[in-house]
């Protein structure tokens, strides 16, 4: 099997299923010649052509507007937003029109367009070019929200969510774009939307992670088995489906659940999982659920390592979490 | 496939003479002229030719004045109670009418939310859209949004939406998508003088030009945004010409003149179909009632100012032309008259005899292709809910006593 | 004491800040001449002026953006948006603008503006006239967000945002703008942002609710007595801040907690709030927090009464919570 | 106070001849054309004047001469790993000195994120530019935003954000507070071609031109928005015309001519602050190098199509121009070059002594005028994590190995 980075996996998704489908179109600034600032479409518009492959105007708003109207057509839109931080001018787009669009219509407009956009901190990129806004999107019904943390899962996650009948925000971790490499199956690779994996088993904690952090997750686990905490890792891939029965049947055998994420920590997804948490595993929970999150403060530059909730934090989280 | 792209046009040159030029307000050349064909005695312009056979020219006056003892009906209906919210199209049914009709049958509709007529003339049933004012098990938009935002899908006239302007971008992705595929289909899209300020009309119209789309922008200027006028909404002396910005073409047109409305909009579609780009159509017109139901102009605007506009009624001209002609005499009038009205009562009787609420399921429905776990699981709460307690559906129950 | 309704209410706050502080300055669509689509600020242009009541094109990005200028140049504006449902034209103008502005500047320019907005259903509004986005503002550091429930708190702490150093979203719960009735002080009247109000002393079971659902909250609490639950109601009144204090000193006593609002479920601020009281109560919990809210799905026309967590379903979960 | 409110302007007659006249893009008169008053070789046009004295003109010859050697060096620093970004102005010079001399001392200026010179010219120190390109302890942002994302208030150069066009209608709020207060300000604004397609510029524009407010709407139009050129963005033939949709003044300026930047600018700033309203000025200028550092124009930009611009460097027609004026011969040129060489280096000697990071509790400090109870906590929280394991604030333990 091939050894591919995030990029690459994004980029081999795309070309498949262009292939596979003419009515798959990408859009955004600089994706078409240039192939986009991260290199994720290099090479679409010289096999697919600039009218299937096609740079925007700069208007986030009237990328995902002009998307809406492709889909309701009967393409199948993948817009992308160079960063996710630049989402905000397309917002209303988003929430107002493509989550709503099937329901408002009584089910006559369906519209499944894929915005595929680069979240995160950690490449030096400060307040405007490192924000994980997942939250906000969570929190509007109509979309469905995915964020692989691997190769494999960009590739096969991305494939399944261009199929996908309904909006699907794509949320690429850029921090490992280039440095998160694995085998990626050749050819077509199609996962289910809503599956957890659970990429470590152990027994005394649930440790619950998504794109980039599940990296930092997973060393942090690593480390801890050194210290003799047996953590188990799971890393959600899908944020809106999200897969309850996984998180519910480890957290009911750990008793103990650390939530990690980037984001600011109030009203962010960690909360939800909390809640959900809490809701569902009352009586097997031994200690509160902890969150190691970004902190409430826009993102910023030169401080970023202290910000981002980095392995040796979530350490620190896991060792008071079984010691309470 | 896409069209051939469009060779950047040149630049003006360059003036090395030391004085400096500048585009000032007041010098735009009479580039804008207000198109009509019709004049408010129902006289034909010279030389010009009614763009439609007879008979489509009485079944669009057919229309008018349905439209108009429409909206005239359930403003009462809304009045009494029995509707919720209505806002309708009384004095601009010209601007609707004639450019719906003016579209090839496979075009696209993207209305603003005056515009149901041409969601008429796409074959919604008037039961049907009363049904969706009363939003009852009949509505074929389940209930789920306000009164005057249906949808009509077999007609192609899309979902409404409150929030203003977005559906202009929208336009302008089904006319690229169109282009990809390769079918000869152009969208029309419908919004306000005051819709012309928000951030998506900008969107919209750059992307159709800088792509060449084939889309006619119908703006419907009736002076008002609500209670603010038109003046300041934009400094500009015209909406038409903010068609320059973008390098598109621009036309001011009489929108209460029927046949100068199907005339331009007809010569839109006809460029737009030829590759030769997106068009903005400013139909000039008035909104003789208040914005909605919710509103009332009083507060804002004194009734004088309303009065010159009556006289240009867009019905009472077409009226007069067909009386002209020879093809509309005082009883056919009156006949037609009382004909829409027992068709408007009818629908009305039918409307109101479905079930007052879809049933609560459809609630959950078509958030997602298939519900997910949480509507799922929510449903069945409320059911829980329900079951447990009447007073969950009934609002009496609870806020009233 | 005067009685006032939350209308009435907003326009006397508005009206004494603008007679006190010549910099205070009001804008938004239709909110001149005519006073606002609800006449919240009905007679203030006849009083100060267009030039301090200003009646602006149809943009809220625009109101927005110019308000921050204003706030830049030392005004103290007060720009309104028409519904809750608007305001997403303007989200990147306060998500990534008015929120980071002294963050970004290292101190150097604040941003106090006050952005007044209706929320909520209950008016027969469907999908566009209904929506309660508190938490995708709760979500973003750097603003405040403040929910009135009573035209007393309405008066007050509308007086106090306008006066507050940082920017302020002002979540008026239109549902209950008229049928709110109350005292309200004459003269000058200030509430400090950040404290809840304990509305009903109880002992069996803490009931959080701010803005509209407050009373529905309050009604649900009377109902319960009369079957012998002791509630304790806490009104929050202010989102961010919080008054955390107020709500652990109240669940430590109680050991339950119900929270309520009208958002959806899924990352609504029910979720932060259930993840707070338990890390701060976990000791004390004898039974999950439970979540009374609006469903995940658009805010529904005609269904309306089905969707709004009204009292009923809240008084099922008291019910269901103290006998867990 | 408010000026007296704006009549509104008449439109155009309406033509009831029965034939349709458009706005077709091409048939704008040359209403246009670019604004200069020096040609490639440094000739003064017949009949102009200088509009600043020798001594200024010098001394902006020196600023451009800084910003070119500046921008080159610190393109070096990038490429050696020193600082981690950066976005300069070369071959854009002329643009943003002759703008922000134009402008009074006590006006506004909004910078994008190419204006540093503008700042530089209100007093930011040299080194405290540096400190923020390295985010040290000396920024006076405080290594919370990128490189080139400087604010400078004591000199009324406002904080840069990365979003662009969202300065437009700050400005346009700050033009509007200073009528409130009755002070003589006006606000430029700099943006890019590609800006111009953003929703901001669209509502800055009609909320300046509604009100009549004094704003100088100031585009460097380089041809560029990273990859895409600038017939990608808009298919209008100027950016100038884009006025017309306002209401507004437009002009089209030489942007690699400092006197005619400069000229158009302070007339524009006249109008403004006459109460006539803002103006959109298009500098017609070029990117001649990458982006920013994060961009090699290789992959989508043939040399030779900037070959043409570098004849047009803004900096060697000034130096012409003052050459021809005898102000300044070969000697003073190398002795000046050199001046500046020793002072950015000795600035970034400076800047690299400070710290190389601002204290961890001022990422906590201004979210709010006051930290809230979050960012206490979560101060603490860190200082606690900090202090357990150093790896905390120490990437290479992490990341690295
Ligand atoms: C984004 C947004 N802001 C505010 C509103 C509230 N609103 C509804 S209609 C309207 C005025 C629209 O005026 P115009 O575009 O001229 O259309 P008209 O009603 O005159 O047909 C406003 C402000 C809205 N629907 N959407
Ligand atoms: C809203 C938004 N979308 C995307 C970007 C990414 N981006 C940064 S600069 C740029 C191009 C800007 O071009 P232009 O306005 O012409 O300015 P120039 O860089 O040429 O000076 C883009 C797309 C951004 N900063 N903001
Ligand atoms: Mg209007
Ligand atoms: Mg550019």
């Amino acid at each position: 099997m091939p050894v591919m980075n995030i990029i690459q996996a994004v980029n081999d998704a795309l070309r498949l299923e262009m292939r596979r489908d003419p009515s798959v179109v990408v859009l955004g600034e600089d994706v078409g010649a240039f192939g986009g600032v991260f290199r994720a479409t290099a090479g679409l518009q010289q096999e697919f052509g600039a009218a299937r492959v096609i740079d925007t105007p700069l208007a986030e708003g009237g990328i995902v507007g002009t998307a809406i109207g492709m889909a309701l057509y009967g393409l199948r839109a993948v817009p992308e937003i160079q960063f996710a931080d630049f989402i905000f001018p397309a917002f209303d787009q988003i929430v107002n029109e493509v989550a709503k669009y099937r329901h408002r219509s009584g089910g006559q407009y369906p519209c499944p367009i894929t915005i595929r956009t680069p979240y995160g901190g950690g490449i030096k990129g400060g307040h405007y070019h490192s924000q994980s806004p997942e939250a906000l999107f969570i929190h509007t019904p109509g979309l469905k929200v995915v964020c692989p943390a691997t190769p494999r899962d960009a590739k096969g996650l991305l494939a399944a969510a261009i199929r996908d009948p309904d909006p699907v925000l794509f949320l690429e971790p850029k921090r490992v774009y280039r440095a998160a490499k694995g085998e990626v199956p050749e050819g077509e690779l199609v996962l289910p939307l809503g599956q957890a994996a659970v990429t470590r088993v152990g027994t005394q904690v649930t440790l619950i992670a998504w794109g980039a952090m599940w990296h930092e997750a997973d060393r942090a686990a690593a480390e801890a088995a050194a210290e003799g905490i047996d953590v188990e890792v799971l890393d959600l891939r899908s944020l809106q489906p999200l897969d309850l029965d996984a998180i519910v049947a480890s957290v009911r055998k750990t008793g103990r659940a650390v939530v990690v994420h980037e984001a600011p920590r109030t009203c962010g997804f960690g909360g939800e999982l909390s809640a959900l948490i809490q809701e569902h595993c009352f009586l097997s929970l031994e200690a509160p659920v902890v969150r190691v999150t970004g902190f409430d403060t826009p993102f910023p530059y030169t401080l970023e390592n202290e910000y981002l909730p980095r392995a040796p934090r979530i350490l620190k989280a896991l060792r008071e979490t079984v010691n309470f | 496939m896409p069209r051939t792209k469009p060779k950047p046009r040149p630049p003006p040159p360059a003036s090395r003479d030391g004085t400096a030029r500048q585009w000032a307000p007041g010098r735009l050349p009479e580039e804008f002229p207000l198109h009509a064909l019709v004049d408010e005695e129902g006289r034909l312009a010279q030389g010009a030719a009614v763009p439609v056979p007879d008979a489509e020219l009485v079944a669009l006056y057919r229309w008018m004045v349905l439209e108009r003892q429409l909206d005239e009906r359930m403003i009462t209906l809304q009045r009494q109670g029995r509707i919720g919210f209505y806002v309708g199209s009384i004095g601009e049914e010209a601007t609707v009418f004639g450019s719906a009709a003016a579209m090839a049958p496979q075009d696209w509709i993207f209305p603003s939310y005056r515009e149901h007529g041409a969601a008429f003339l796409r074959g919604l049933p008037l039961e049907a859209f009363m049904c969706g004012l009363l939003g009852n098990a009949g509505d074929p938009g389940r209930g789920r949004q306000m009164p005057c935002h249906e949808s009509w899908a077999p007609g192609r006239f899309v979902s409404i939406s409150s929030p203003v302007a977005t559906q202009l971008p929208q336009a302008v992705g089904v006319a690229w998508a169109a282009r990809i595929r390769g079918d000869d289909v152009v969208p029309l899209v419908y919004f306000g003088d005051g819709s012309t300020s928000a951030h998506d009309f900008h969107t919209g119209l750059n992307f159709a030009a800088v792509q060449r789309l084939g889309v006619v922008f119908a703006c419907r200027n009736n002076g008002w945004a609500i209670s603010v006028p038109r003046e300041r909404q934009t400094a500009s002396e015209t909406i038409a010409q903010k068609a320059i910005a973008y390098g598109m073409r621009g036309e001011r047109v009489d929108g209460n003149d029927l046949l100068a409305v199907l005339d331009a909009t007809r010569r839109a579609r006809a460029r737009a179909a030829a590759g030769e780009g997106p068009t903005l159509l400013e139909f000039v017109t008035y909104r003789l009632e208040g914005h909605s139901t919710s509103d009332d102009p009083r507060a804002y605007r004194p009734a004088e100012v309303v009065e010159p506009w009556k006289k240009k009624d867009p019905i009472l001209r077409l009226r007069r032309l067909l009386q002209r002609r020879g093809l509309l005499d005082e009883a056919a009038a009156a006949a037609l008259l009382e004909e829409v009205r027992v068709e408007i009562q009818a629908a009305l009787r039918q409307a109101e005899a479905k079930p007052a609420k879809p049933p609560v399921e459809s609630l959950f429905e078509d958030v997602y292709a298939v519900p997910m776990r949480q509507q799922v699981e929510q449903l069945a709460e409320l059911r829980e809910a329900m079951a447990a307690d009447p007073r969950v559906a009934n609002p009496r129950h609870v806020d009233g006593a």
